[in-house]
């Protein structure tokens, strides 16, 4: 009989946990904003930074008086590194926490899982990271780089002034790397790049065993022309990638290494000395001299009471968002996602950089290019910057199947996937 | 003949739980449809999908129990199975999409067309029909579980040997899934999805009608355990579980009882997959992750192994623990999950169930010396 | 006379360089009783495992009722030709009661379906009643196996082996750990079921063996020392040195 | 890197010293370095050139430093100064001179940076300038240098070295940089023809680029020839040297396998317990030589070298000891339920792993490499990186000292003697409870020796473990549970099958067939490679 009781429990707790879940969020006297970074699991060690920025800078905000005369209030929950836990961690912020925007996610696949809950619900998400692009949700904002902000301008930057004729694509096997070197290798032919000039190469997720492949970029790099590596090795793979590099004696000044994924965070882990001279391309680097990034820096390392805590680019991508959010709040004078993603178009706030980034209707922002190299103190030297900022194309015009679209979610045309040929909206149309 | 046979296995455990999922199926769709929101009674749409993925979950460790509580085969792998049901689903979902992808291709899911695949991969054909992918659901998992199992209990792997190639299986799997040239979506897996069965899988609707389907699973799942552990051959499992040599001996063919467990077992957890990839909008390699079996084991271990009703409490609980620490707790909610399987093991080796079959014996105990006796015995005899 | 039911030819194992069996020659009849003696390592067990297929020889045949050659075959289908066994240390289901035990041993179809749809039927519990009887299990018949005494499962395995109803019963050591009441009622049963059965008793236990009062087959280092009434063998010198003598 | 700097320092301040005062033309020097302090990367390139014709030893120390990034420029007046740290601010030098300029503010001096461009003409620059350096270590990497940079002008100073030069590998260097130079200049064939034949004799890579160099530039058809000619002699031997490579890639993969199985290969092979929670002793061996690696870098970093050899110890007994707590906390209640231990040691790895995220946080931590793992040299046509090589070793060693330690000590006998049985063994006076818990600590304490070599080519995060868990446990079960030598052939094994395939299959799809061989070879040897045979078995 004993079972039945424990059978009841079940039943009880199926509905103690409905009730629960169902009881509306009472505290309206503040703003809540959901924060959805990986705190455990293998994403934990890129997002959990993230999610202390945003706590900074709720709080920062609180203390200039809130928006709207509210304070706003922080919703941390875990989603894990796992996958569908980010869409039912989603549908818990905005369904059950009611929050006005969300902050958050890392990699392509936690935002494709999270998208349709946001569309479904109408949400908004504000995504910092540096993506492959082919995406443009009514709902969602990328605050990061779309690859003509990082991969394209890095790749000038050596054919010009390393007049680099050779390349080796590397990637962790999955969509960025494999959309970005799809990308990078049709704007390489049509640089007049031969195809046996470029050597492509896919390892998985957390590969530590680099040896036969610094040895294979060894070789490719010994046909007497000037090589490069383009890495779009994801955070994990990369301190073994980078030891091994550097053991087997690749300087930067023989075969250069230019990397996307890899900022201050992931340096943090290596001993850098050996790497003097590689490359990375971002928007934001710790090392940019302007006093918004000093500010910045300082706040940052007073608030997690750690002197040597670094900062990144997707750190710098949620201080934008953030405050575009912020600033599209107080102009619309309401949290109401409809009024919020009319409103944020057009907005502009300072990046750290000393410019400023606005929300294109594509909503991707306009950022300036910085090409770092890397020093022996782990921090990047900028060695090249874009002159004017760069608008975010989501649509590559260089992958045959989305050159043709655009993005614009301003009435009339509100569409995502815009068809300049057929004139339709709705991708290729049939 | 055959409802014989399913109603002869069901004890008062069964009744109360087939009721508990009864009342629920009824009254989930109507708190989350008919109630209005603003009653402490209405359920939210994230409640429903909840409870949905926990019952999705209860089936796949109802599945597991089957092999490892009454065979004693502990797969370290059953995540590969509920995955491939649910990738079996996706893609039936995904082409389902149709032209709404963003490239508006009508053939190519978009994760194709951006990679420029130019057309669609063989085994990606017939998936548009929801019968055919219906039985690929089952029949992936299935065939691929008794492939294994032919292999590996015919040249008689047993014990830990079976749970490590068991979970290189899944590990396997998951590498190669992670692969974008296997032309299943890669890391990104399978997502977005628009409609079922023409439906549109957003709709209250159909989130409910989904729940109820996943209800009435693991409703027929557990009814159908349940009456072939409590048959002869579910016996025969025991004893196979328990001295396989002497079962031998008495002339059953143990490869044979063990492969049709196994199957069996294998495509409940296809089911449970596919059910669960429509409510949780995704499926992606990463449920192949060893990790992942390993959980599934351990929600069996916390219910209390080899008894069925167990099993599905067990799924129902932690993942329940899980959904509330990671919203409650979000710094250290691991060391309360951790600390759970710990002390659980510790404590309850026998789970909650084993717990409560325990007290109601001490009971007994108290009662009659003889019981007490035969009891003690049998704790002696315990392993 | 008649063909033998058991016929081992010449049969050798070896484990790692170790003979267990050397050259072994047996031959059993129809409905014969014989006991087995030998000092441990002589290989007793180790025949039993080549008969019931457990283990597969290096040389020899194992020829059954003539024409079937069991090294040949699986474990579960020499079970179903009609062989039982029954182990040393007694192997019964202990998470079974006895009734469930001896319900698995019946003589019935062994197929997964047939398992699924099996319904005890009246004759199958009449034969349960009749086990139960033999092995004076019946007050015990809904205790779990795994709360039985020593003796009580040497009897419910005695139990399981009957109710397979085999052609040949193989019976390793069944009075271990039992009285001498019970070991002169095991001698008495076992000479009951031999004529219907053939039956092969290994035993270290001389009164028990002596209480059998039947062939004896001598082992000693895998192969064959001697065979005769165990009078002839005990006055065997040889046999004397190996393991009376002892 | 770093030494080659400090002594090429050394050298030239010998120079200085040795040579009489240049006034001659030290005059203009200043201004040229004056020159040097430019922010645009042309200019400053420009600027290095002008400051290298010069041919002066004195400007070397100059270059050197721009090279270390100690060259700033002064903003009150704009003079280059070589800066070092002092406190909170800087002591400035005079770059030529080296004398003491006094401190400065931090905001005071600007620090001229340079590029990968930059650092290559400094390279070329120096090694010029250092060609006569009394130091042969430094006139054979100037050789090296002006190897790299091909420049023409090098060729005179390179044909004064090599008479003057004694030492025979440094003169071939020489001329090989030489023939390198010679083939950048448009020289009459014959002497092209000749300077193809020192690189061919060559025989590596960087000839073979070089060579290819060659033929993709315009030559006379006969230089191209001859340049094709060496480059196939220069393939066809590497590719010969190929399979070796592989062999010992497969091997150190192997090691490194061998390594995180080796301890399971105690806990669970000997131990039957399923330590799920294996892959975080190796993570918190890894933590250990973090903690150590920061006390030296706090208090003695001239010691830094000696802290992985510090960290040793100190991982084995942290990793040990949490091991010896959590088997007498846990795991000795669950002895003779393997899968019960499956699931604790699971829950605690999960534990673990957010103890040590909560401690450290969650981004990787950095583990330097003592400057004796660092680097690589050529052994033929192999190139084998120092870590790699001592990895390996280490792993034998370990391997080794645990075999002495189970088969010759008295506490290796007990160990077997409960493993095999333990109620005889405790009847014998044998205290069980001890040996067990001892077991465990030292299963644990080799995991965390793992985790220092780990420490070394991976992440030293909270996830380290999980990386390792599950080809650990492929290892001991395919060589075979409770055997050590299998531990060892199955490491080898699956590392040099990975490494064999890796090139053919790629890396991906290699580990996939690594899994799928496991599976079928499991089928065919149920109880993995070295299993115990017969009616043990069976007992």
């Amino acid at each position: 009989m004993k079972a039945s009781y424990t059978m009841g429990a079940v039943a009880g707790l199926a509905i103690y946990a409905a009730s629960g879940m169902a009881v509306p969020a009472l505290a309206q006297d503040t703003i809540k904003v959901g924060i959805l970074h990986s705190l455990s699991g293998t994403m934990a060690i890129s997002e959990t930074t993230l999610k202390d920025v945003m706590l900074m800078l709720v709080e920062e905000q609180n203390k200039k008086g809130g928006v709207l005369g509210k304070k706003l209030e922080a919703v941390v929950v875990d989603p894990a590194s796992n996958w569908p836990l980010f869409a039912e961690k989603a549908r818990e912020l905005l369904t059950k926490d009611k929050v006005a925007a969300v902050f958050g996610c890392w990699t392509s696949v936690s935002r494709k899982s999270v998208l349709p809950v946001f569309e479904e619900l109408n949400g908004l998400l504000f995504y910092p990271v540096q993506y492959e692009g082919e995406e443009s949700s009514r709902n969602v904002f990328y605050t990061g780089a779309a690859p003509n902000q990082q991969a394209i301008p890095a790749v000038d930057y050596l054919a010009e002034k390393e007049k680099v004729q050779r390349w080796v694509l590397a990637g962790t096997d999955y969509v960025y790397p494999r959309t970005t070197n799809k990308i990078l290798e049709a704007y390489l032919k049509s640089k007049g790049v031969k195809s046996e000039d470029i050597l492509i190469n896919y390892t998985p997720f957390g590969h530590a065993d680099w040896q036969s492949i610094v040895a294979d970029i060894k070789k490719f790099g010994s046909a007497g022309k000037k090589t490069a590596v383009v890495s779009t090795i994801n955070g994990d793979a990369n301190v073994p990638f980078y030891k091994e590099l550097g053991n087997q004696g690749i300087k930067a000044t023989d075969i250069p290494v230019v990397a996307f994924s890899v900022g201050e965070e992931e340096l943090a882990g290596i001993d850098t000395k050996p790497l003097i001279g590689h490359l990375a391309a971002w928007n934001y680097f710790q090392s940019v001299s302007t006093p918004e990034n000093e500010d910045f820096i300082k706040k940052w390392q007073a608030f997690t009471k750690n002197p040597k805590r670094v900062t990144n680019d997707p750190m710098e991508a949620h201080v934008i968002g953030f405050n575009m959010w912020v600033k599209a709040v107080e102009k619309a004078g309401t949290t109401a996602p409809d009024a919020v993603i009319d409103s944020i178009i057009g907005v502009s706030v300072p990046n750290l950089s000393g410019g400023y980034s606005a929300m294109m209707p594509n909503h991707h922002i306009t950022k300036p290019v910085l090409i770092g190299e890397v020093q022996d103190n782990g921090q990047f030297d900028i060695v090249s910057k874009t002159p004017g900022l760069v608008v975010g194309d989501e649509w590559s015009d260089y992958l045959p199947d989305s050159k043709d679209l655009i993005s614009d979610w301003r009435a009339p045309m509100s569409c995502g996937n815009f068809n300049v040929k057929t004139g339709k909206c709705g991708g290729k149309g049939t | 003949m055959l409802t014989r046979f399913l109603l002869a296995g069901l004890d008062t455990k069964a009744w109360v739980l087939l009721s508990v999922l009864a009342v629920l199926a009824v009254a989930v769709p109507f708190m989350a449809l008919a109630v209005p929101p603003t009653s402490p009674w209405s359920l939210s749409m994230l409640t429903v999908t909840l409870l949905g993925k926990y019952f999705c979950y209860a089936l796949l460790a109802l599945s597991l129990d089957l092999v490892w509580g009454y065979c004693g085969i502990l797969s370290l792998g059953h995540g590969a199975f509920f995955a491939l049901g649910g990738y079996a689903m996706g893609m039936y979902l995904m082409r389902q999409i149709g032209s709404r992808g963003v490239y508006g291709n009508a053939e190519l899911p978009d994760f194709m067309v951006f990679l420029n695949w130019k057309e669609l991969p063989w085994y990606w054909h017939g998936f548009d029909m929801f019968p055919f992918a219906a039985l690929m659901v089952v029949l992936i998992p299935g065939v691929l579980a008794f492939a294994f199992g032919w292999f590996a209990f015919r040249s008689r792997v047993t014990g830990v040997y079976l749970s490590i190639i068991t979970q290189a299986m899944t590990f396997a799997l998951l590498l190669a899934f992670f692969r974008n040239d296997m032309g299943f979506g890669g890391n990104n897996g399978l997502t977005d999805f628009k409609e079922i069965l023409g439906y549109d899988i957003q709709a209250p609707a159909t989130r409910a009608g989904l729940f109820v389907a996943t209800v009435v699973a693991l409703a027929i799942g557990y009814i159908l355990a349940s009456a072939v552990v409590s048959s002869k051959y579910g016996k025969v499992l025991v004893a196979v579980r328990d001295a396989e040599s002497r079962v031998r001996f008495l002339g059953y063919d143990v490869e044979k009882v063990k492969l049709f467990a196994w199957t069996l077992s294998a495509c409940m957890a296809g089911v449970a997959g596919a059910l669960y990839v429509p409510q949780v909008g995704i499926i992606n390699p990463s449920e192949f992750s060893p990790a992942a079996s390993i959980e599934a084991v351990i929600w069996v271990a916390v219910g209390g192994r080899g008894t069925l009703a167990g099993a599905v409490l067990g799924a129902v609980i932690v993942n329940y623990g899980k959904t509330w620490f990671t919203g409650v707790l979000p710094e250290v909610w691991l060391f309360a999950l951790g600390g759970l399987f710990v002390l659980v093991t510790l404590f309850l080796p026998k789970g909650i169930l084993g717990l409560a079959g325990d007290l109601r014996q001490r009971l007994a105990a108290r009662r009659s010396r003889a019981a007490a006796g035969s009891n003690a015995a049998k704790e002696a005899t315990a392993p | 006379m008649t063909d033998p039911l058991l016929y081992l030819d010449g049969v050798s194992v070896s484990f790692d360089g170790f003979k267990a069996l050397n050259n072994l020659s047996l031959m059993i009849d129809p409905g014969e009783l014989r006991a087995i003696i030998g000092p441990n390592g002589a290989g007793k067990t180790t025949m039993m495992d080549v008969i019931t297929g457990k283990t597969r020889p290096d040389h020899g045949t194992v020829m059954f009722e003539g024409n079937t050659d069991l090294t040949k075959l699986k474990e579960s289908t020499i079970a179903n030709l009609g062989i039982g066994r029954k182990f040393q240390r007694p192997t019964v289901f202990e998470h079974h009661t006895v009734l469930d035990n001896l319900e698995l041993a019946l003589k019935n179809p062994r197929g997964v379906f047939s398992g699924l749809f099996y319904k005890v039927s009246e004759e199958d519990r009449k034969r349960i009643e009749e086990l139960l009887d033999i092995t004076k299990l019946s007050p015990k018949r809904d205790v779990v196996a795994g709360g039985l005494a020593h003796g009580e499962k040497q009897w419910l395995e005695i139990g399981m082996l009957l109710a397979q109803d085999p052609k040949l019963l193989l019976v390793d050591e069944p009075v271990a750990g039992m009285t001498d009441a019970e070991t002169e009622q095991t001698a008495h049963l076992l000479r009951a079921i031999s004529g219907k059965h053939s039956v092969i008793v290994v035993e270290h236990d001389m009164v028990f063996v002596r209480e059998l009062g039947v062939k004896v087959t001598v082992l000693h280092e895998g192969s064959m020392l001697a065979e005769g009434s165990l009078d002839t063998v005990s006055a065997n010198q040889q046999v004397i040195d190996v393991y009376l003598g002892r | 890197m770093r030494c080659t700097i400090r002594r090429l320092l050394i050298a030239a301040a010998l120079l200085i010293a040795a040579l009489p005062p240049l006034a001659a033309y030290a005059a203009d020097l200043p201004a040229l370095v004056r020159g040097l302090g430019v922010s645009n990367y042309d200019e400053l390139d420009k600027a290095i050139a002008k400051l290298a014709e010069t041919g002066d030893p004195a400007v070397a120390p100059v270059l050197e430093a721009l090279q270390a990034g100690d060259l700033n420029l002064r903003k009150s007046d704009g003079a280059v100064v070589v800066a070092k740290r002092a406190g909170s601010g800087w002591d400035l030098f005079d770059p030529l001179t080296g004398a003491a300029l006094g401190p400065a503010e931090r905001s005071a001096v600007e620090r001229i940076r340079i590029n990968n461009a930059l650092r290559r003409s400094l390279g070329a620059a120096l090694g010029a300038l250092t060609l006569m350096s009394p130091d042969p270590a430094v006139r054979r990497s100037a050789a090296e240098a002006v190897f790299k940079s091909r420049d023409p002008a090098g060729i005179e100073i390179l044909d004064r070295a090599i008479a003057k030069e004694t030492d025979a590998g440094i003169r071939t260097a020489m001329q090989r940089a030489r023939a390198a130079a010679v083939l950048n200049t448009d020289a009459p064939e014959a002497e092209k023809l000749a300077a193809i034949e020192i690189i061919a004799a060559r025989g590596d890579r960087d000839g073979l680029g070089l060579l290819n160099t060659v033929v993709n530039a315009t030559a006379p058809d006969a230089v191209k020839a001859a340049a094709r000619e060496a480059i196939g002699a220069i393939e066809h031997r590497l590719a010969l040297w190929a399979a070796a490579q592989n062999l010992w890639y497969g091997l150190s993969l192997g090691s490194v396998l061998l390594l995180a199985a080796i301890g399971l290969a105690v806990t669970f092979g000997v131990m039957g317990v399923i330590n799920m929670a294996h892959g975080e002793m190796v993570m918190i061996g890894a933590y250990s030589t973090f903690m150590v690696q920061e006390m030296f870098r706090a208090y003695a970093p001239g010691l830094f070298d000696l802290s992985i050899l510090v960290a040793l110890p100190v991982a084995f007994v942290v990793a040990g000891g949490i091991g010896i707590i959590i088997e007498r906390g846990i795991i000795r209640w669950l002895y003779g339920r393997p899968l019960e231990t499956l699931l604790a040691t699971w829950g605690l790895s999960l534990m673990l792993q957010q103890a040590v995220r909560s401690l450290f946080g969650p981004s990787n931590r950095e583990v330097g490499a003592p400057s004796w793992m660092s680097g690589a040299f050529e052994l033929g046509g192999l190139t084998i990186t120092y870590g790699r090589l001592w990895i390996v070793v280490f792993a034998f060693a370990v391997f080794a000292a645990l075999l002495v330690a189970l088969r010759r000590t008295s506490f290796g006998l007990q160990i077997r003697a409960v493993t095999q049985n333990r109620r005889m063994a405790s009847a014998m006076g044998i205290r069980t409870p001890q040996v067990d818990a001892l077991t465990f600590g030292l299963g644990s304490g080799i995991a965390g020796l793992a985790g220092v070599a780990l420490s070394q080519i991976d992440n030293v995060s909270p996830n380290l473990g999980q990386g390792y868990i599950i080809d650990s446990f492929m290892v001991v079960v395919f060589g075979g549970v409770g055997n050590l030598w299998g531990t060892l052939v199955g490491a080898l094994t699956l590392g040099t099958i990975n490494k064999f395939l890796e090139p053919y299959a790629g890396a991906v799809l290699g580990k996939i067939l690594v899994l799928i061989f496991i599976i079928l070879f499991i089928q065919r040897r149920p109880r993995g490679l070295f299993a115990l045979r017969g009616r043990a078995v069976e007992a």
